[in-house]
């Protein structure tokens, strides 16, 4: 059980996103989380990454509490996420985009950098090899000299995937990766995220593409109106009546049988 | 009706759309399929003005409307609900409505008869018709986008990917609106990557490959063609 | 500056001399740099009309070249050393203290002779020696002033000049001055007409101490809004006017010189009747049509006696024998040019003017002797 | 791309050359004058840079914190009477404590707000200046301050040894900016700039990294105003005022704000074009205004912007046409 | 006591007229998002078209004031069209210097055609009132009135109209508006003339208890920026309630505490306001 959280609830003035929530992900398993929308699958993530500050209720990463840590220093732990929409920098390269991605695991400060120190040298072509390294395991190092305004989407996310790996995580959370993705680049998404797993990184994502989801989600947890209605493995998920009721909805289920 | 003339749209050097022909008979429902990429954006924000054709002609009722400003082009009744919703974050979800009515300005009654349907249509959106529409989650913007779009009432609506990031249940109510509306009298033009439940309400359909139609035919023809299943419905 | 030595005297035709101008002809003070300038430019052009001036054999008309210096002293320096260099000029006028003190900095070892329009002390007190300050020492006016006030109306004053240095070096002496003289200052603050857009407030304040002189002062027009609003608020004492302000001007806004009544200021230049005043006003009415104030009036005597000093110096570019001849310029300055009263130089490079003051009665402007 | 580097190369050490020897070529004092001031300036606006071209902070109290430089070393020199370079040093210290204190509460606030924000802070300085006549000298001004000391055998009083050593500062300066741009630090800087959410996720300690640059940025501005005292030896208030900060901004944009070469560009041109228009009188501005406008218009980016774009315009038409002539080839080969 | 509500009144009279300079500003820059340092020289040019039309064409004070509303609007409209519309995809930055270009250029257009010197506009409304001890001009109390009607008017504007409905609209997704059939180009011109001729009413109503000068544009200008933060951008009662902050601050603090430090202690006052709501005091949702 990698991360955990206890009786999370966030409120937005009268309006319950997350309610009282209890979830474990666990430890390198592909984890997902479904819901209708605004069911605050999103407000959840933004909960344990530290974007906003839960009204109650607690997070514990490996043990330890971290509610309420400001996102740098949970980043440092060793989560990473990416948002909903990708906010890259548009005008720059992908390589520039994503060799900060490691500046959390660097030591050198100003004055490395002003007197250009050896320290800075050696981390900086380690943000270097890492960023090439994380190209590679997201197959975009063809891209690397790109400039990534002229991405499609699809490449966009996978340049957000690698960001978010160049910062040596062991826990990823993916906010609806696969959204505005047809289906057959879907499934390259699919086994990437498969790959993060053997790689030893542990996956929770948000997605509504339920053959997917069905097919490599190990633990599945659904929220309606905040609340947790259900949690386990997908078969139980596709059988649970409440959750037909909530979203899945009859058709669907059956196709997906 | 509306009827695209061998379209090209440039961004600068690159051609994102090629010589595309395409028609969209007066209660019909054609959808445009296509990875990202394809080109499918960038037709319809040259049929809504948002950018101008390099060459070729959009037809409205045999009148070339390349080169009219958006408003007039709305003002015709052609409405976008365009990819990335283009929402007022800050104004409430009511107000973002009220603005979809904005081309019947003057005649109040007929824009409050729309917002009623309009919540008909999402209840959801009723509850919430005084949040910003910013704080809204993602699958409720898209709401409000399309009812948004509705209020204008449209002859032809431009409908660009509105399934994306919906919940399985929303996407089918959504599909089912959308028969709705089309029912209701208004021809649309729909951009999906969800070919299957696109295929399923519509009359015709188009397959954009990089900026061009590589495939046509009727919605029968197009779910039975082997390839449009291999790469857009999957399974 | 020594272009023009080798042909001294030799050549018979008529040469160029350069004098240079620093001054705000744009931004906020431009009005006051006009003001300055005009002077100047009037003297010049009937100068050269004249035939230009002869310095030992050789004539000599002014080629007079001004820059922009948005009232900035920084910029001022760049211009005299521009001046310096690219117009060999050898004296730059600079009607402002910021400027001529920049200037300072550089006009010894450049020599260039600075034609100060400041009566900030500390341009002359500094010991520079090549430095002219061309207006009145204001200190003059302290003692007449309070006496009148203190007389038509009373013991207890409002200090509320401009913030500009000049109207903080008046406060300054008047304050102890009217002490001295057993008044008593009940009000003692300034205005900052680049800040302000209404005086009500401190008007206010001020006039809540009932006192029966307030002391007031900087550009005429925004002056003349203060004493306005101080009568609108009822006040019914007198005014003591800062030499800066002019009450014709002052007149123009208010329309009427009632608003004034019981107050003392200097003699406006057009109510003086110097040998040569009437024809300068004249001459400056129909160049510029409208009547010039002091600073035109200044700057318009000063360049004749410049020329009268460069005649004396027997050179028109060696500063320092220019400076040392002014005494001399001054004395053979000619009566129709003398729009004021200049009977010397001081030691340390003031003119020593002599001043008159004027004061409105009965809405009428009646000229004092100062005694 | 190497030969871009090279010629880039080839032309900087050409340019600085010109300048170094320029002061030997020409004896005009007015132009030399106007060199060290752009020096100057130069270097307050690459301060300004760091933080607004590179971290996305648009700091207005940037004048605000070189008149600060300048009047603290007036003041330790003349009031207090310390050694020039002591002074010089505690000057550099104090602007940036003065800068971290506050920037701690300024880089609370955000866009707009930070940059009305600073806006106030800086009126305040000038204010304080303004009002505070025992300390500042007022509207009067400070007068009497000395030129540099002399650091054994160099002496600094005269105008030339002044050119050198504001020279020597800046390109102190450059290659400074220069080291940070192309570090980590400098990365990190940008990433805040480009979305101050992402850099937080990705681990980045916001809330540090502004300070720095905010830091970094008074830090100049100190500089600058150290030397600007030391050279016209004679500082009022009004190189606090507001103007003097968009006097600022308009070299940085004109130059191109967040590139290297902007604002030694920007703030040459800009200076050279006010000084030409100087016969306009005062139909300057009348000028200039203009001329700024068109120049925000077509420049976007600013020159050095510009001339960025182009190169990159002109690489990617090389590198199409290239790829071009490939596939022909391939078919070739296909068909053969 | 009485100075007290002397100083509240004067307070207010200076206040009134941050405001009407302020509202035009949100306009501007917190609903198109362009801050308009050039807009106090639109309130100058207020001023002297308002003088103009009084001295040479001999107009009634009101009617002046009319054409000058109608001229400067048309200024305002000119801006827009020549430069600003032209950067509405550039950083605010680019903005701020194009405004500062223009404000450099009218301010020496204004010194050429009427001359550097301070010009008296005189108001046929100069009348003085005294009642309980409190002394002002029909002229203040005009200025206070009008700037209440004004504020009112263009609050019901935004908020009750859809035209104003619709430059809010725009403000936040510029795409969004035109694809419900706003025409864009039109409200940007329409805001910068409304922005334009409350600059105009500003001045005129201010002029006569002040001057006309090329610079009259400064007093105002900067103090009007920073109520806009300070209420909180685009906020229209933010700008209206943060002039009038301003404007007792100002007062009051030059009587209770130091009128040489009068401005700091308000500019103070406005960084303490920021510090503790660093988004100003009516902060909506979904800012920064
Ligand atoms: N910053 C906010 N302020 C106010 N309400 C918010 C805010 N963020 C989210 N909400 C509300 O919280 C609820 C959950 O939002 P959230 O984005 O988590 O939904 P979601 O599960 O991600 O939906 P979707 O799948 O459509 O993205 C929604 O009703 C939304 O309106
Ligand atoms: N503003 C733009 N500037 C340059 N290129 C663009 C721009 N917008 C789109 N493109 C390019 O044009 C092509 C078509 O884009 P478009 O958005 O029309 O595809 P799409 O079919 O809508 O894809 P998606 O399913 O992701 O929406 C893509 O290669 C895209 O990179
Ligand atoms: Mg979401
Ligand atoms: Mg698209």
């Amino acid at each position: 059980m990698l991360l955990e959280t206890v009786n999370l609830t966030k409120k937005f003035g009268g309006l319950t996103a997350v309610d009282d929530v209890s979830f474990s992900v666990e430890k390198g398993k592909i984890n997902a989380i479904i819901g209708p929308n605004g069911a605050g699958k999103s407000t959840f993530f933004n909960l344990v990454s530290g974007y906003y500050p839960p009204t109650s209720g607690q997070v514990f990463f490996k043990g330890e509490e971290i509610t309420r840590l400001p996102s740098n220093k949970i980043a440092r732990l060793g989560i990473a996420r990416t948002f909903q929409t990708t906010n890259l920098f548009e005008r720059a390269t992908v390589l520039d985009n994503i060799i900060v991605g490691n500046r959390l695991r660097t030591q050198s400060n100003l004055w490395d950098a002003i007197l250009r120190t050896p320290r800075l040298k050696r981390e900086e072509q380690k943000c270097l090899d890492k960023a090439y390294e994380v190209l590679d395991f997201v197959n975009l190092t063809n891209h690397a000299h790109s400039v990534v305004e002229n991405l499609t989407q699809e490449e966009k996310k996978r340049v957000a995937f690698a960001l978010a790996l160049a910062t040596e995580p062991e826990l990823v959370f993916l906010d609806e990766p696969a959204a505005g993705v047809n289906p057959d680049e879907t499934e390259g998404l699919a086994e990437l995220m498969k790959k993060m797993v053997d790689h030893g990184i542990t996956v929770c994502l948000i997605e509504h593409k339920m053959q997917m989801i069905m097919s490599i989600a190990e633990n599945i947890m659904v929220l309606n109106f905040g609340k947790k209605i259900a949690e386990g493995t997908p078969e139980d998920i596709m059988n649970d009546e409440e959750v037909i009721k909530a979203y899945l909805g009859g058709e669907r289920h059956a196709e997906v049988k | 009706m509306l009827k695209l003339n061998n379209v090209s749209v440039n961004y600068g050097a690159f051609t994102a759309v090629k010589n595309v022909d395409i028609e969209v008979h007066p209660g019909e429902i054609v959808v445009l399929l296509g990875s990202n990429g394809a080109g499918k954006s960038t037709t319809f924000n040259s049929i809504s003005g948002l950018n101008k054709p390099s060459s070729g002609e959009i037809l409205y009722d045999e009148q070339n409307i390349v080169g009219f400003p958006p408003d007039q082009i709305v003002n015709l009744g052609i409405i976008q609900c365009a990819e990335g919703r283009n929402l007022f974050p800050g104004m409430t979800v009511q107000e973002n409505l009220m603005m979809g009515g904005y081309v019947h300005r003057k005649n109040k009654i007929h824009v409050k008869e729309r917002l009623e349907e309009v919540y008909e249509m999402f209840p959801i959106l009723k509850e919430k018709h005084n949040e910003s529409a910013g704080s809204l989650s993602g699958g409720q913007q898209q709401m409000v986008a399309i009812g948004r779009a509705l209020m204008g009432d449209p002859q032809y609506m431009l409908l660009d990917e509105p399934s994306i990031g919906l919940a399985p249940l929303i996407v089918e109510q959504m599909f089912a609106k959308i028969k709705q509306i089309n029912d209701g009298g208004t021809s649309i033009l729909l951009a999906e990557q969800n070919a299957n439940a696109a295929l399923k309400i519509a009359d015709r359909g188009y397959v954009f490959e990089n900026g061009q139609i590589a495939v046509q035919g009727t919605a029968e023809e197009l779910l039975t063609n082997e390839e449009v299943r291999k790469a857009y419905i999957g399974a | 500056a020594c272009n023009t030595e080798g042909e001294e005297g030799s050549s018979g035709e008529t040469q160029e001399v350069s004098i240079g101008y620093s001054g705000p002809l744009s931004g906020p003070a431009a009005y006051y740099g006009e003001a300055t300038f005009t002077g100047l430019e009037l003297a010049v052009d009937e100068i050269n009309e004249a035939g230009g001036f002869d310095v030992d054999g050789q004539n000599y008309t002014i080629d007079l070249v001004s820059l922009d210096d948005q009232y900035l002293p920084n910029e001022a320096a760049s211009n005299a050393q521009r001046l310096v260099e690219e117009n060999d000029v050898s004296v730059v006028y600079t009607p402002h203290s910021g400027g001529i003190m920049a200037q300072q900095v550089l006009n010894e070892q450049e020599e260039f002779m600075i034609m100060a329009y400041s009566s900030e002390p500390a341009i002359t007190e500094q010991g520079n020696s090549l430095t002219v300050a061309i207006p009145p020492r204001y200190d003059g006016y302290i003692a007449p002033f309070t006496e009148y006030a203190m007389e038509n109306h009373g013991n207890k004053i409002a200090l509320l000049p401009t913030s500009s240095q000049y109207g903080k070096d008046w406060n300054e002496r008047l304050e102890p001055y009217w002490q001295e003289q057993g008044g008593e200052v009940v009000f003692n603050s300034s205005i900052d007409f680049n800040k302000d857009t209404d005086f009500f407030t401190i008007l206010t304040n001020a006039l809540e101490n009932d006192p029966d002189v307030i002391f007031i002062g900087g550009p005429s027009q925004p002056t003349a809004k203060v004493a306005q609003q101080a009568r609108e608020l009822g006040f019914e004492g007198g005014f003591i006017i800062m030499d800066q302000a002019k009450l014709d001007e002052m007149k123009d806004v208010t329309g009427t010189y009632e608003t004034f009544e019981g107050s003392v200021g200097v003699n406006p230049l057009q109510y003086s009747d110097y040998p040569g005043t009437a024809e300068f006003l004249e001459k400056y009415q129909e160049e510029f049509d409208k009547v010039p104030g002091s600073e035109a009036g200044f700057h318009y005597i000063s360049a004749y006696i410049l020329v009268e000093a460069m005649k004396a110096a027997g050179t028109v570019d060696d500063a320092h024998a220019i400076r040392e001849h002014m005494q001399q310029g001054i004395e053979a300055l000619p009566e129709d040019k003398k729009v004021y009263d200049i009977p010397g130089i001081l030691d340390e490079g003031n003119f020593d003017v002599i001043q008159s003051m004027a004061v409105v009665e009965n809405g009428e402007v009646v000229p004092v002797d100062i005694d | 791309m190497s030969r871009l580097l090279l010629n880039k190369r080839f032309a900087l050490s050409g340019l600085l050359l010109l300048v170094l020897v320029l002061p030997l070529i020409t004896s005009n004092a007015y132009m030399i004058r106007i060199l060290i001031l752009t020096f100057i300036w130069t270097i307050a606006v690459y301060g300004l840079n760091l933080l607004a071209g590179y971290t996305g902070y648009l700091s207005l109290a940037h004048a605000g914190f070189f008149a600060l430089g300048a009047y603290t070393l007036a003041i330790l020199t003349v009031t207090v009477g310390l050694s020039y370079w002591l002074a010089f040093i505690l000057t550099l210290v104090f602007t940036s404590i003065v800068g971290a204190l506050i920037g701690m509460i300024a880089l609370r606030t955000r866009e707009h707000f930070f940059a009305i924000y600073t806006l106030c802070v800086g009126y305040i300085i000038y204010l304080i200046i303004y009002n505070w006549e025992g300390m500042t000298g007022g509207v009067r001004g400070f007068i009497g301050i000395p030129s540099p000391g002399s650091i054994g055998p160099l002496e600094f009083n005269s105008q030339i040894s002044n050119y050198y050593l504001v020279l020597f500062f800046l390109v102190l300066t450059i290659v400074v900016i220069y080291r940070i741009v192309h570090s980590l630090q400098g990365r990190t800087f940008m990433a805040i700039r480009n979305s101050e959410d992402l850099a937080k996720t990705i681990g980045i300690s916001t809330t540090k990294n502004k300070l720095i640059a905010f830091i970094l940025s008074t830090f100049f501005a100190g500089l600058a105003g150290a030397l600007f005292a030391s050279f016209t030896r004679f500082i009022g208030p009004e190189i606090s005022n507001i103007t003097m900060t968009f006097d600022f901004l308009v070299y940085l944009l004109i130059g191109g704000i967040g590139t290297l070469s902007g604002p030694v560009i920007g703030t040459f041109i800009i200076v050279w074009i006010s000084q030409e228009l100087q016969f306009l009188q005062d139909y300057r501005m009348l000028v200039f205004g203009p001329i700024l406008v068109i120049l925000i218009i077509f420049a976007p980016r600013g020159i050095s912007g510009f001339i960025i774009d182009w190169n990159l315009k002109r690489k990617a038409k090389k590198q199409q046409i290239e790829s071009m002539k490939d596939m022909e080839n391939n078919q070739e080969v296909k068909e053969g | 006591m009485d100075i007290f509500f002397q100083q509240l009144f004067n307070g207010l009279t200076i206040g009134s007229v941050y405001s009407l300079v302020a509202l035009g500003l949100t306009l501007v820059y917190g609903i198109l998002h362009i801050p308009n340092f050039a807009h106090g020289a639109l309130y100058m040019m207020g001023g002297y078209i308002t003088l103009t039309m009084m001295q040479t064409l001999g107009l009634y004070y009101w009617l002046a004031i009319f054409v000058s509303i109608v001229v400067v609007g048309l200024i305002g409209v000119l801006m827009e069209r020549l430069v600003f519309h032209h950067l509405r995809h550039a950083p605010p930055i680019h903005d701020k210097i194009a405004a500062i270009g223009m404000l450099l250029f009218l301010e020496a257009f204004a010194h050429r055609v009427w001359g550097a010197d301070y010009l008296e506009m005189a108001t046929p409304h100069g009348q003085v009132v005294s009642v309980f001890g409190i002394t002002f001009t029909l002229q203040r109390l005009i200025i206070i009135v009008a700037a209440v009607l004004v504020m009112f008017t263009l609050y019901l504007f935004l908020k009750k109209t859809y035209m104003g409905m619709t430059v809010i609209a725009m403000s936040q997704n510029r795409a969004g508006a035109n694809l419900v059939g706003v025409n864009t180009n039109k409200v940007a011109m329409l805001t910068f003339f409304i922005s334009g001729a409350l600059a105009a009413i500003a001045a005129s109503l201010s002029s006569p208890i002040n001057l006309v000068f090329p610079g009259m544009g400064h007093l105002v200008i900067l103090k009007a920026f920073v109520i806009i933060i300070i209420g909180g951008m685009g906020s229209i009662p933010g700008a209206i309630v943060g002039g009038y902050i301003l404007g007792f601050t100002e007062s009051l603090g030059a009587t209770y505490i130091s009128s040489d430090y009068k401005d700091i202690i308000a500019f103070i006052l406005l960084v303490l306001i920021l510090t503790i709501r660093p988004n100003g005091l009516f902060a909506k949702g979904g800012q920064s």
